[in-house]
């Protein structure tokens, strides 16, 4: 029962590191390997917003969100602008721009004991003789509703269809008159919000430290590859094949083993089905 | 290509700027300490700052006397990086190799965070005779690697405690446990590194030893950041303590938060920093208490009534730094080296680096950690009977105070406790 | 010519479907040993897919190619292009950054060339640069020389024949070899082309100039929407109504064989 | 840039350029001078310099090499299409390679060394050839996962003395053989690789990366290739592994980091892709730089990271084909009408 819940618990904070990063792939055709350390920097802005501001949580929580969506737009117009269109050095410039944030924070001083987001409520409950606290609850609750809210945006608002348009065919989106480099921008700062909004449910589960976003970008790029990118399907598989694979292995074969689930996952998925569970025909004849 | 051209110019004017020596109208010729660590992690970071504070002491007193003449302390400082085992051992060496050609300091303290740091770069230091007196890396690999050549690597110390005494206090305490409360069902957790493996691999043997019942001994990586597996099957299989040995902050973080969380009926031990820190209430709020933790050596970051020397070198470093140190483990040793190094020139009358290993051999220092002299294999004698006698370590646990603040309580070894360990009462039945 | 027991290069029931779209359906049809094959069809019929079928570029859904007697569906492109089927590229895929002559070193390189070459070690260059002799780009000039991306379109056709030729190959498959070509190019590749077939070179060719190859080819094959809609002597084919049907409004005057 | 009025910068060929670019007859001494030293003058330089230079910056020549010959691999696999982003791979097989038959078999340097280049460059194309279908970006996300699960197993199964790593492997025998070796295996490395790519071997190679098809329909096997390919830049890496693992007499699963992967791709966006001779020109330039940069800790990364990320926006061409450019080229102000 508890492999079950905890299971769950698990695939939904996966699916919470990914879906800002898939968004973005999935309108702009970007892989943004920042996303990782737009995560972590989130929650150090929040923190410093609390202790130096001495504002509550709730507030830099919401700051915080604001601030990284506006990072992620910033991040398009000065670097990836002049790189858009060559994929490799779309994806040398992000991540290289995502080392330089966590390095930087490392340097800062990012890095301890000390840091740490309050949880919202504290306690918990029991379930089925499973213990698990309100906060592990809260972020299945935000998982569901950002999965839920982002299909909503993307199917029944009109720049979610403009959105779609771009994804579909950049060249009819530019005819009748979507400006593809607006919606790129604005791709990143809501995969940067979201990166954001996760960090803010999910970061108060422990303590903070520059280099989960290594951590974030490989889960997040393990569950994109394995379910296929920017399918919305295949994100949600993705996450619930690595989540309860990893809390498998643990249970089963030693903890140890976790951390190999998603990478092994990323090499097997990619040597042997390219395009991921959910990947399309189209993607696989352009990947190989 | 105006512009491409301007940035590299730019780039290598900041390269010139960083490297030209920084000219400094000194007297009298410093003796330089190298302090090559992590700098990023709470351990160097602290570990550096109690160097810093005791060589403002030394020097605030004319500095140490080298023959007839009275120098200053010097401090110089490189950063090995990383405190997760992925980064580089090459680059540290680098990083420590600069600082002992570039800035040829006369004695390296604190040094590595990481054990394979460590013992890889005990060959380095051998080769430029540096004596170096570390403080951070608890590895019994150490004295395995320096019994295979005392005589080439009798330049290297170690001040702080090894991962066999940390142990034994913690053995003792579950010996205290298991007698006082009749718990028997244990768990074990671990950080897949070397000295925790080494650490929780001593204290799982004793237990079994001693009539518990191991019902799990778990490594987990270190960049683990789900601790349900452990936890779940833990609070399935009833057990009543959980031993931990963990380093990296993220992990323990999560492990300490999640454990509160999941409500599992069991006690906590072991070294788990985040929440040994006395900011632990604050970053990980009240689910803290009643865990149980190791100090090692005394004086890291809890000020104990019993041994004045730890109050008095904790509220300096709060005064100096406005807070106290953020690790319960040694920033008290890295005090104390600067202090011994000191002590061992003074006694020597010279900076030569055999004659000042040959004196350091000799060290008898009272110093904050407990008395310190180093043993055959050049690491500190620590024990559990007497501060007078031997470096001494500590476990306290979280209580709350009659005013209702969560306090950390000194527990163990009996002539520093200050209260008695207490069963939580959702423990008891 | 001995007869073997197989046909010299057969299709069977060919079908490819790109995702619920059908690009070719239920395509059969057989090749003797020195034939030249016709291919038409209006835009889209599924021509060149059948192409990328047969030289392995796209695997069939179903369906079975063979070739001397072996089966050759499912094999990768390379395989296919060692066994001895050479094509050219409708849109001619050739290295603009490399001389021209340089170009035909690739083929050149292949296992097969050097097992047909018998072992016999020569210039590779010189080779090329005699292949391209014989395409017309006159040896003394530095045409051969120049960068792919310098010279004019005519040149880069007969390049990518050149190429395919470099292979010595068995089949020839030619992909709208004279699209984008002036009247004076084709006129000077036409004969060229017939040459090969004469020396024995089987070729299969996709052509919307129906005239020209009409007067070359001694079977035509018509393809619409994926499907095999005729097969026979160009004047047999264009009889059927179906045929008509297709190539509505366009009016071909079919000359005499030997008329050139 | 500049802004002058009704003039414009114009860029003219020196004379003795366009004739050496066909004829091979060079007619004064100044000529042959003006060929020559641009090839020869600095391998004088990285030959005589360790004699000049102290300790510590001939570890820094040391290490300036071994990322020399990883950006020389990035770049040699870089040529025929091949986009990686995990050197580390290579270099930490080659480096497990030379470190485990040195410390369980007691193999002296001279004899792990060339086996860790061999049998690392067959290791890794081996391990490379499942994914060698997949291009661009997707090749490069498998490079960039493979040495991180390579660590994570070693963490994981404790293999080759795991988190701790091996240490005491044995050194060379004096400290200016170990140099010299890494210099001269970096130049050799550098021609070998120039020359690799001139021949007609090497025109298939970026045949393919030009356009595979085109390149698969001249009956050329391009996986076959490729594979071979990655055992070249594999072998390279792997030697660049296995001298590292001896001169620090160390090996830990560390040689995986991000830092072996990072900064070769670095160095080359740096000084120019596509020549070798800007790999090496980038590694020589970036290393040093960031050994002056050490004292700024931690920061270095960030600014590998910095300096990646300009030369690939502002200066694309990369520092080697600007000075080429420059040396072959003057400029002179015209008037424009």
């Amino acid at each position: 029962m508890s492999l079950l819940i905890y299971g769950l618990i698990n695939s939904v904070i996966l699916a919470l590191y990914t879906v800002g990063f898939s968004l973005t792939y999935g309108i702009s055709g970007l892989a943004n390997f920042a996303h990782g350390a737009l995560y972590i920097l989130s929650g150090f802005v929040a923190w410093s917003l609390m202790n130096a501001a001495g504002l509550p949580f709730a507030v830099s929580g919401i700051l915080a969100v604001l601030i990284t969506a506006a990072i992620g737009f910033a991040f398009y117009w000065v670097l990836i602008l002049r790189v858009r269109g060559i994929p490799l050095a779309e994806l040398i410039v992000t991540f290289a721009a995502g080392v330089a944030i966590l390095e930087l924070m490392t340097w800062k001083g990012f890095y301890g004991l000390r840091y740490s987001l309050p949880v919202f409520v504290n306690g918990g409950v029991e379930i089925a003789g499973v213990g698990i606290d309100y906060q592990r609850l809260i972020v299945l609750a935000s998982g569901l509703v950002l999965v839920i809210g982002l299909w909503l945006f993307v199917h029944h608002t009109r720049i979610g269809l403009a959105f779609r348009a771009m994804a579909q065919n950049e060249r009819t989106a530019l005819s009748i008159g979507i400006e593809s480099d607006w919606i790129g921008a604005l791709s990143l700062a809501f995969g940067a919000a979201l990166a954001a909004i996760a960090a803010m449910v999910v970061l108060p589960l422990g303590v903070m430290e520059s280099t989960i976003g290594y951590d974030v970008l490989i889960y997040a790029l393990a569950v994109a590859i394995v379910g296929g990118l920017e399918s919305t399907l295949g994100m949600i598989a993705g996450s619930f094949l690595i989540g309860y694979g990893q809390i498998a292995a643990a249970r089963y074969i030693g903890a140890k083993w976790m951390v190999i689930v998603p990478l092994a996952a990323i090499v097997f998925v990619l040597s042997v089905k390219p395009s991921g569970i959910f990947g399309k025909f189209k993607e696989l004849e352009e990947r190989v | 290509m105006r512009r491409g051209a301007m940035i590299f110019s730019g780039i290598f004017l900041l390269a010139i700027l960083v490297v030209l020596p920084t000219s400094q109208a000194a007297t009298v010729k410093p003796i330089v300490i190298g302090v090559p660590t992590s700098l990023y992690t709470p351990f160097g970071r602290d570990g550096l700052k109690a160097v810093n504070l005791a060589v403002k002491e030394i020097n605030a007193k004319g500095g140490v006397k080298v023959g007839t003449q009275r120098r200053p302390f010097k401090v110089v400082i490189a950063d090995t990086r990383g405190g997760e085992p992925n980064t580089p051992v090459h680059d540290a060496l680098m990083a420590y190799e600069r600082l002992i050609t570039k800035e040829k300091p006369d004695a390296i303290v604190v040094g590595a965070f990481r054990s394979e740091v460590l013992i890889a770069g005990m060959d380095l230091v051998a080769k430029y005779k540096i004596p170096q007196l570390s403080t951070i890396a608890q590895s019994p690999g150490f004295q395995k690697k320096f019994m295979k050549d005392p005589k080439k690597y009798k330049y290297l110390f170690r001040v702080t405690t090894d991962a066999l005494v940390d142990a034994t206090y913690l053995n003792n305490t579950l010996d205290i446990l298991k007698k006082k409360f009749g718990l028997k069902n244990a768990y074990f957790i671990y950080q897949d590194t070397l000295w925790a493996k080494a650490f929780s691999g001593l204290m799982s043997r004793h237990c079994k030893k001693t009539g518990w019942k191991i019902v799990g001994f778990d490594g987990y990586a270190a960049g683990a950041t789900d601790f349900s597996p452990a936890l779940s099957k833990a609070r399935e299989s009833k057990v009543q303590l959980i031993g931990m040995v963990w380093d990296v902050p993220l992990g323990a973080g999560v492990f300490a938060k999640q454990y509160a969380a999941m409500k599992v009926p069991a006690l906590l031990i072991g070294f788990i920093p985040p929440m040994a820190s006395p900011m632990a209430v604050k970053t990980l709020g009240p689910g803290v208490e009643y865990s149980m933790s190791i100090e090692f050596p005394v004086g890291a970051s809890l000020p104990l009534k019993k041994l004045p020397k730890t109050g008095d070198f904790l509220s300096k470093f709060k005064k100096e730094y406005g807070a106290l140190p953020e690790a319960a483990a040694v920033n008290s040793s890295a005090y104390d080296a600067v202090f011994i190094l000191a002590n061992a020139i003074e006694r020597t009358g010279s900076l030569n680096p055999d004659k000042l290993a040959a004196a350091l051999e000799k060290t008898d220092y009272a110093g904050v950690s407990g008395r310190i002299r180093f043993n055959k294999q050049h690491i500190a004698v620590f024990g559990t009977k007497d501060p007078k006698k031997e470096g001494v370590c500590v476990i306290f646990q979280w209580q709350k105070d009659s005013a209702g603040k969560l306090k950390r309580v000194p527990v163990y070894p009996a002539f520093l406790a200050e209260g008695k360990i207490q069963l939580p009462p959702w423990m008891k039945k | 010519m001995e007869r073997s027991p197989h046909p010299f290069f057969k299709v069977e029931h060919l079908r490819k479907n790109f995702g619920g779209v059908l690009a070719v359906y239920n395509v059969s049809f057989e090749l003797r040993q020195g034939e030249f094959l016709g291919v038409i069809g209006p835009n889209g019929s599924g021509k060149t897919t059948l192409v990328n079928l047969i030289t392995g570029f796209v695997k069939p859904t179903s369906g079975k190619i063979f070739f001397k007697g072996k089966k050759i569906t499912g094999k990768k492109p390379y395989t296919i292009a060692g066994l001895g089927i050479a094509r050219t590229f409708q849109m001619v895929r050739l290295f603009y950054n490399l001389p021209a002559y340089k170009n035909l070193i690739i083929p050149l390189c292949s296992s097969r060339v050097k097992r047909l070459r018998g072992g016999r070690y020569g210039e590779k260059d010189d080779e090329a640069i005699d292949l391209l002799d014989d395409m017309g780009f006159e040896r003394d000039s530095r045409v051969p020389y120049k960068d792919v991306g310098s010279l004019p379109h005519g040149y880069l056709k007969r390049l990518d024949l050149a190429r395919a030729m470099a292979l010595r190959p068995d089949i020839l498959i030619l992909d709208e070899l004279f699209s984008g070509m002036s009247m004076s190019e084709v006129a000077s590749t036409l004969p060229l082309i017939e040459k090969f077939n004469r020396e024995g070179l089987t070729i299969i060719m996709i052509e919307h100039r129906l005239k020209e190859l009409f007067r070359v080819v001694d079977r035509v094959m018509v393809l619409n929407f994926g499907e095999k809609i005729a097969e026979g002597t160009p004047d047999e084919v264009m009889q059927e109504d179906e045929v008509k049907k297709a190539y509505l409004g366009i009016d071909v005057e079919i000359p005499p064989r030997e008329a050139v | 840039m500049t802004k002058q009025e009704g003039y414009r910068k114009k860029r003219l060929d020196r004379g003795i350029k366009a004739r050496s670019d066909t004829l091979f007859a060079v007619a004064s001494w100044k000529e042959i001078l003006y060929l020559m030293i641009p090839r020869f003058l600095p391998v004088a330089v990285l030959l005589l310099l360790p004699l000049f230079l102290g300790n510590y910056w001939n570890k820094v020549l040391v290490y300036a090499c071994i990322y020399g010959l990883l950006a020389l691999s990035w770049d040699f696999l870089a040529s025929c299409g091949l986009f990686s982003l995990g050197q580390s791979l290579f270099f930490g097989v080659g480096a497990y390679i030379a470190g485990g038959l040195n410390y369980y078999f007691h193999l002296p340097p001279l004899i792990t060394i060339p086996i860790a280049t061999i049998a690392g460059g067959i290791l890794c194309s081996a391990l490379l050839t499942p994914v060698m279908r997949l291009r661009g970006v997707y090749f490069a996300m498998v490079t960039l996962i493979l040495p991180l699960l390579l660590m994570k197993i070693i963490e994981t199964t404790g293999v080759f003395g795991g988190t701790q790593g091996l240490s005491s492997l044995s050194g060379f025998p004096h400290e200016m053989l170990s140099i010299y070796i890494a210099v001269v295996g970096f130049l050799a490395c550098l021609f070998l690789f120039r020359r690799i790519i001139n021949t007609d071997y090497g025109l298939i190679l970026r045949a393919i990366r030009d356009d595979d098809r085109s390149v698969m329909s001249g009956g050329i096997n391009i996986y076959w290739r490729k594979s071979q390919a990655l055992f070249i830049a594999g072998a390279a890496g792997g030697f660049a592994g296995a001298l590292m693992t001896h001169h620090y007499q160390f090996l830990g699963m560390s040689v995986f980091a991000l830092d072996y992967s990072i900064l070769p791709v670095a160095a080359v966006a740096l000084g120019g892709q596509g020549t070798f001779a800007g790999a090496a020109i980038g590694s020589m330039l970036l290393v040093p730089l960031s050994e002056a940069l050490r004292a700024l800790g931690g920061l270095r990364v960030a600014i590998y990271c910095g300096v990646l990320i300009v030369s690939i926006i502002l200066l694309p061409e990369g520092f080697f084909h600007y000075l080429a450019r420059k040396y072959h080229q003057f400029e002179k102000v015209v008037k424009i009408g």
